[in-house]
């Protein structure tokens, strides 16, 4: 295995895009090095993005919108008081990923593009409406969180593309986000439901929202009917009933090793009224 | 397959090795630099026994490549004492018999550390929460809880 | 004269009897008797087994059995 | 200060020293299986089946033996034919012969200059199989139509006409049920099943063996048992035992499945292919959990009939067990415990040991009592309940006592159950307040003990100081209490004795630490060499004060004249005696062996609270008591110590822990991320209350404790989960889906 450390992104993906066996970018490792170890991807060239300058950063830019670098692993998120202040829901998403250790070192690039469905960070950008840089060898673009996930372990990006940052916009005023899952345990486990809800308040009624559910079907995605559930209320008991039926109904999970089709798609409805009375009452400030 | 060269401080003290770019840094630590203090449960960063710090951030020594610590400050649970000076929480966990096996014990008291380190005064959730990555199979925790807990207020009134 | 409680389904191999009497003075003495009169048991016997002599987990087959008020032979125990 | 039942005043024994290992377990310095390496050593990788049941069809090496650094390739043709019975199923394990029985079976091993180099070489070798059919689940494995693990597998107590993977028959029992459940007021019959778990130490399996052409090796390698390592080994690779040296390492943890081999032999036959080069072979945790030795399965029939006022009138248990491609499921021990803590009129036991294609089980914890225990205590419960009964009163209404029949057949000796149920009744935690979703449960356990062939030497040293050599690893502080007790015996400070477990060639056949043995066998033998010791050392001061050895006392450490020679010597210390033994006759040591009698057998009873959020099925333990008879605490730290591990164990089988397999008959979730055990976050502190009714089998009053602690969880949990939720759990694990259904089924009638 040729391991690569390049100094910058157009130089990772040359990199990428020349390599002609299995190749891997390392952000903060905690997917690929399980990977490589359980003899699951053996990667011919292993390129390490840490040294590039900038991936460590979290910038928050002039319209108040954030910048996150690719290497921020999910402690120093969680450090981050502005950032935790504007956007909770999705610090605690990524704060759920793995133990302490493993917050020391992932990140939400990395859990992004790791594919996977119950991804904790993922809900949370896509209910922000985050995006993300994309360098490829053709330049950079951007795209919406939720457009990079193609399936269980599988990414839109294309051969040489990476992600080169990631980007919430601004929070603006009485808005409010949550997320949570639910694991068997308190800690260490995947997700087996997960729901996240970014909010906008007009006095005590929800403006806008933004409902993502995770580990209930192939891919993380947004679920319109549930934020239309919830706009134009108050968050009241038949709202709350509302938004239940609804991401029960944007269900479409399998039975696995983690949890039943019937359990996923009862405890997503769970979740997302309690998320959303998490968001509702952080929006309001309290 | 070629190895690289590292250069890196492990405990204080600059060392090197050649690495394959495939080994961990538990690995390197255990197998070429001879501390074997660092364990092995898992593999996956699900057990902690392999906890380390890495530029004084706690991290699994088994999701880290050996070649990533070039340049960087490694902390063991073999610098943890001071000489015959053993750390507080060390000699907490023999007062409290925190420890049965031990093997856990090593990561067990590595992350015990750095959360003191970063909360002084941690309530018994915030300790459980921060050592949900450290697996013991043999003491229900309890006495490793109780341990920790004494601990940090042995060194609060050190330090006040 | 002992009388040794077998497990029930031994019965099979001793006509239909969970007590049987063996002439005996020691554990061995107790298992060759039972493996004489009842062959059946003897690949059973053979395997292993424990023996309970007055509630004590018998230590050896040179243990006696000369004065005992109950004998039990149980399957072979050991533990995690 | 603890007395015993001689009324002598312990010094020592009920004290908690630090634990003489300690300093070396928190610097890192400890070193366990995988710490160690030798020079010319090489590294061993093995290449598994990933298929359940498959006919090994050819193994084709050639791509790793051309490999560079490769330097031996061993399969199922370098080991010796012709072995029988328990050797035969050890080997069959080891290395897969014609067919690969489990997902993770072994069928080839490889050893090469470098761990990544043997990894690489094990996906070089390519092995053709013709995949069989298969079965996992304990039900369908029993069925006269399943896929035939093994032809002739069953034994001679299975009667002619069962189904082809029974491999082992038990039925036992006394008085007339039918009269017993007559007579009742209410009886009720359920069915239970618990899914394998593993032991879950956090040391994955790992040993460095040696062996020459000449047939001399040597092996280093975590284990509960040397001697079981040197045996089995040797059996397996037809070795003559006292040629091969096993030293066992720190362990990090066994629970039982430590006690017997696994990769070990492989490790051996790759040395002995290598030149001679030791190999060292550090096993995966998806290794471990893949292809160890995990706990049984069970589905159970449990039927019982109870008076209105609670007492029990008779009892009848079917049990069915798989334990893997083997015999050897732990049923008769499952029904032996499963209503030991009841005096009943009338039992009828029956239980099936069933092959499947899962790996071979070895023992976890009271091996068997935990799963009869979820059955019988849950049961009982729920009849209390359907009653209107408090389940404590119940439990103490029919306890067994001293004298009286066991469930199992024997009288029992001295016993402390009901010493225990009224501690845990008087527990500040049963009154403790319980708020909405929350619930109680309590269930009893129970746990035989285990003596086992003992093999200690104690020797005083030139200083008066004494190490004591033990063949029983050190689990859980062992080493703390034989110092204990062997500083308590000779009169010296805990400080001046060493224990050091030892290698085989130090001394005679030991079993290892299992059984809940170690602190009772080990411990018992060491206060006899002890006394051996000191009759010498007294036989010494008589000489030198030339009267009559009988004369001699020992106390205080001291040898003191005695009798008509009282006061006219000054004592005589140990550290005069052993200054002066060179020139008094020699080396002054002490020795036993024997398989010590009356291993006193542990009650417990647990009490837990939880909650139990109706929303998600997730149960919550707010808090735990777990209340057991140790006989005599030597090291009471230890004592809770076991009590609480036990306890955490029993609440991750009860909670989340179970083997998963697909439709492939694979294993699922051979990863710690899925294979749940419980996290610190996931408990509370965990309550312990020691309850010491001596056993008089052991001079300081020991029982083990090691092992009962595992055992009530599993109904307690489920009871706490009826109290809490209303609904009541029979299959393990009550994990949050399945607690959820229930909670569901309940609510739409």
């Amino acid at each position: 295995m040729n391991y690569h450390t390049p100094s910058t992104f157009e130089d990772a993906a040359r990199l990428a895009g020349a390599a002609g066996g299995v190749t891997r970018f390392l952000a903060g490792g905690t997917d690929v090095l399980v990977q490589m170890r359980a003899g699951m991807v053996l990667p011919d060239d292993l390129i390490d993005l840490k040294k590039i300058p900038g991936v460590h950063d979290i910038v928050q830019g002039a319209d108040g919108g954030w910048r996150i670098g690719i290497a921020v692993p999910g402690a120093a998120l969680g450090a981050h008081a502005a950032l935790v202040a504007d956007w909770p829901g999705v610090v605690e998403g990524m704060e759920l990923v793995g133990s302490t250790q493993v917050q020391g070192r992932a990140t939400l690039a990395g859990n992004l593009c790791n594919g996977s469905p119950a991804a904790d960070s993922v809900p949370g950008l896509v209910a922000a409406g985050a995006t993300v840089e994309i360098t490829g060898p053709d330049g950079t673009r951007s795209a919406p969180v939720e457009e990079i996930p193609a399936g269980p372990g599988k990414t839109t990006l294309a051969p040489g593309e990476l992600i080169s940052a990631i980007l919430l916009p601004p929070r603006g005023k009485a808005g409010g986000d949550a997320y949570l899952r639910f694991i068997p345990r308190t800690e260490m486990d995947i997700a087996v439901a997960g729901c996240a809800v970014n909010l906008r308040l007009e006095g005590d009624t929800i403006a806008e929202a933004r409902v993502a559910l995770g580990a209930v079907a192939p891919r993380i995605a947004l679920a319109p009917d549930c934020a239309a559930a919830i706009i134009g209320t108050t968050l009241d008991e038949a709202a709350l009933a509302a938004l239940d039926a609804a991401a029960r109904a944007a269900c479409s999970p399998i039975d696995d090793k983690r949890g039943t089709v019937a359990f996923r798609t009862e405890v997503a409805g769970v979740l997302a009224r309690r998320a959303a009375a998490i968001a509702y009452s952080r929006a309001k400030g309290e | 397959m070629s190895k690289i060269h590292v250069t890196t401080t492990v405990n204080g003290d600059e060392v090197e090795f050649l690495a394959d770019p495939r080994e961990s840094l538990l690995d390197c630590l255990r197998d070429h630099l001879g501390l074997t203090g660092s364990k092995e449960g898992c593999g996956t960063g699900d057990c902690g026994a392999c906890s380390v710090t890495l530029d004084g951030t706690l991290v699994c020594s088994c999701l880290v490549l050996g070649v990533e610590a070039e340049g960087r400050q490694v902390a063991t649970i073999e610098g943890m004492a001071e000489g015959n000076e053993l750390h507080p929480l060390q000699r907490k966990f023999l007062e409290h018999a925190a420890l049965q096996c031990g093997f856990c014990t090593p990561g067990i008291l590595v992350a015990a550390k750095a959360l003191l380190e970063k909360t002084p005064d941690p309530t018994e959730t915030e300790v459980r929460y921060w050592l949900a990555g450290n697996l013991c199979r043999c003491t229900g925790y309890d006495k490793i809880i109780r341990a920790v807990l004494d601990a940090a207020a042995e060194m609060r009134q050190e330090a006040a | 004269m002992v009388t040794v409680n077998l497990w029930s389904s031994l019965s099979r191999f001793t006509g239909g009897e969970t007590a049987v009497e063996v002439e005996a003075d020691t554990v061995a003495g107790v298992l060759d008797g039972l493996k004489a009169a009842y062959p059946g048991l003897a690949p059973i016997l053979d395997t292993g087994v424990s023996v309970v002599i007055d509630g004590e987990m018998a230590t050896g087959r040179h243990a006696s059995v000369a004065g005992a008020t109950e004998v039990f032979l149980m399957q072979r125990m050991k533990g995690g | 200060m603890a007395k015993d039942e001689l009324g002598e005043t312990l010094h020592l024994v009920g004290t908690r020293p630090l634990r003489p290992d300690g300093l070396d377990k928190v610097t890192g310095r400890a070193r366990y299986g995988a710490d160690v390496s030798m020079p010319g050593m090489l590294w061993g990788a093995v290449v598994r089946s990933p298929h359940a049941h498959a006919r090994i069809v050819k193994i084709d090496a050639s791509k790793a033996e051309a490999l560079p650094g490769v330097k031996a390739v061993v399969t199922r043709a370098d080991f010796p034919e012709g072995l029988t019975g328990e050797n035969w199923n050890l080997q069959e394990n080891t290395m897969a012969g014609e067919r690969a029985l489990y997902d993770g079976h072994a069928v080839a091993a490889v050893a090469a200059t470098s761990a990544l180099r043997a990894q690489e070489a094990a996906r070089l070798i390519e092995v053709e199989y013709e995949v069989l059919p298969h079965v996992i689940d304990v039900d369908d494995a029993i069925r006269p139509d399943a896929p035939v693990i093994r032809e002739g597998a069953a034994d001679a107590t299975v009667p002619e006409g069962s189904p082809p993977n029974v491999a082992r028959y038990i039925e036992f029992g006394h008085g007339d049920t039918e009269a017993g459940f007559a007579a009742a007021d209410l009886v009720r019959e359920r069915s239970y099943k618990t899914e394998a778990t593993h032991q879950g130490y956090i040391e994955p399996h790992a040993c460095l063996g040696q062996l020459g052409a000449d047939g001399k090796g040597e092996m280093w390698v975590c284990t509960q048992g040397q001697w079981y390592i040197r045996q089995m080994c040797s059996s397996v690779l037809g070795l003559e035992a006292a040629q091969l040296r096993v030293t066992p390492s720190e362990i990090g943890g066994g629970f039982g499945g430590k006690t017997t081999i696994f990769m070990e032999p492989l490790s051996l036959a790759l040395s002995r292919k290598a030149g001679g080069r030791p190999v060292k072979i550090v096993m995966t945790r998806s290794e471990v959990l893949r292809a160890t030795g995990p706990t049984a399965s069970a589905s159970m029939d449990v039927k019982i009939g109870m008076t209105k006022d609670g007492m029990i009138t008779a009892a009848h248990a079917e049990f069915r067990m798989q334990g893997g491609a083997f015999p050897g499921a732990p049923v008769d021990m499952a029904l032996y415990c499963a209503f030991a803590p009841y005096k009943l009129p009338a039992a009828q036991h029956i239980g099936y040991d069933v092959l499947a294609n899962r790996p071979k089980c070895a023992a976890y914890r009271a091996p068997g009592s935990p799963m009869g225990a979820f059955a019988v205590e849950s049961l009982i419960d729920e009849m209390c309940r359907e009653l209107g009964l408090d389940a404590l009163e119940v439990r103490l209404k029919n306890a067994v006592k001293e004298g009286d029949r066991a469930s199992y057949g024997p009288t029992f000796g001295s016993i402390g159950l009901v010493e225990t149920l009224e501690a845990a009744k008087s527990h500040p935690n049963l009154a403790a307040p319980l708020g909405p979703n929350q619930g109680r449960g309590i269930a009893s356990g129970f746990w035989f003990n285990h003596s086992g062939e003992t093999s200690v030497s104690l020797a005083i040293s030139e200083d008066g100081t004494v190490q004591v050599s033990v063949g029983t690893p050190d689990i859980g502080g062992s080493r703390a209490s034989i110092a204990l007790m062997t500083a308590e015996t000779v009169g010296i400070p805990y400080e001046d004795v060493r224990v050091n477990v030892v290698e085989t060639g130090a001394l005679g056949v030991n079993e290892p630490t299992h059984g809940s043995r170690a602190t009772f066998a080990s411990g018992k033998a060491a206060v006899v060499a002890a006394r051996q010791a000191i009759a010498e050392m007294c036989r010494r001061a008589a000489a030198e004060w030339g009267i009559d050895p009988e004369a001699v006392e020992w106390a205080n450490g001291a040898a003191q004249p005695a009798g008509p020679n009282a006061g006219k010597f000054p004592p005589m210390g140990i550290e005069e005696i052993a200054a002066k033994m060179g020139s008094t006759g020699g080396p002054i040591s002490g020795h036993h062996e024997s398989v010590p009698e009356g291993a006193g057998a542990s009650f417990g009873c647990h009490v837990v609270d939880v909650e139990v959020d109706p929303e998600t099925g997730r149960t919550t333990v707010l808090r735990y008591l777990v209340v057991q008879d140790a006989g005599r605490a030597i090291h009471p730290s230890y004592v809770e110590g076991q009590f609480q591990g036990g306890a955490a164990q029993g609440i991750g089988w009860a909670l989340n822990e179970a083997y998963i397999y697909g439709e492939d008959g694979r294993l699922q979730n051979a990863v710690f991320l899925d294979y749940r055990v419980p996290v610190a976050s996931d408990l509370p502190m965990i309550d312990t209350q020691i309850v010491e009714v001596p056993n008089p089998g052991h001079p300081f009053g020991v029982r083990g404790v090691g092992e009962t602690g595992i055992t009530p969880p599993l109904p307690a949990i489920a009871n706490a989960i009826e109290a809490a939720a209303g609904v009541r759990m029979r299959s393990l694990p009550m994990s949050p889906p399945k607690v959820l259904a229930a909670i569901r089924a309940a609510r739409e009638g």
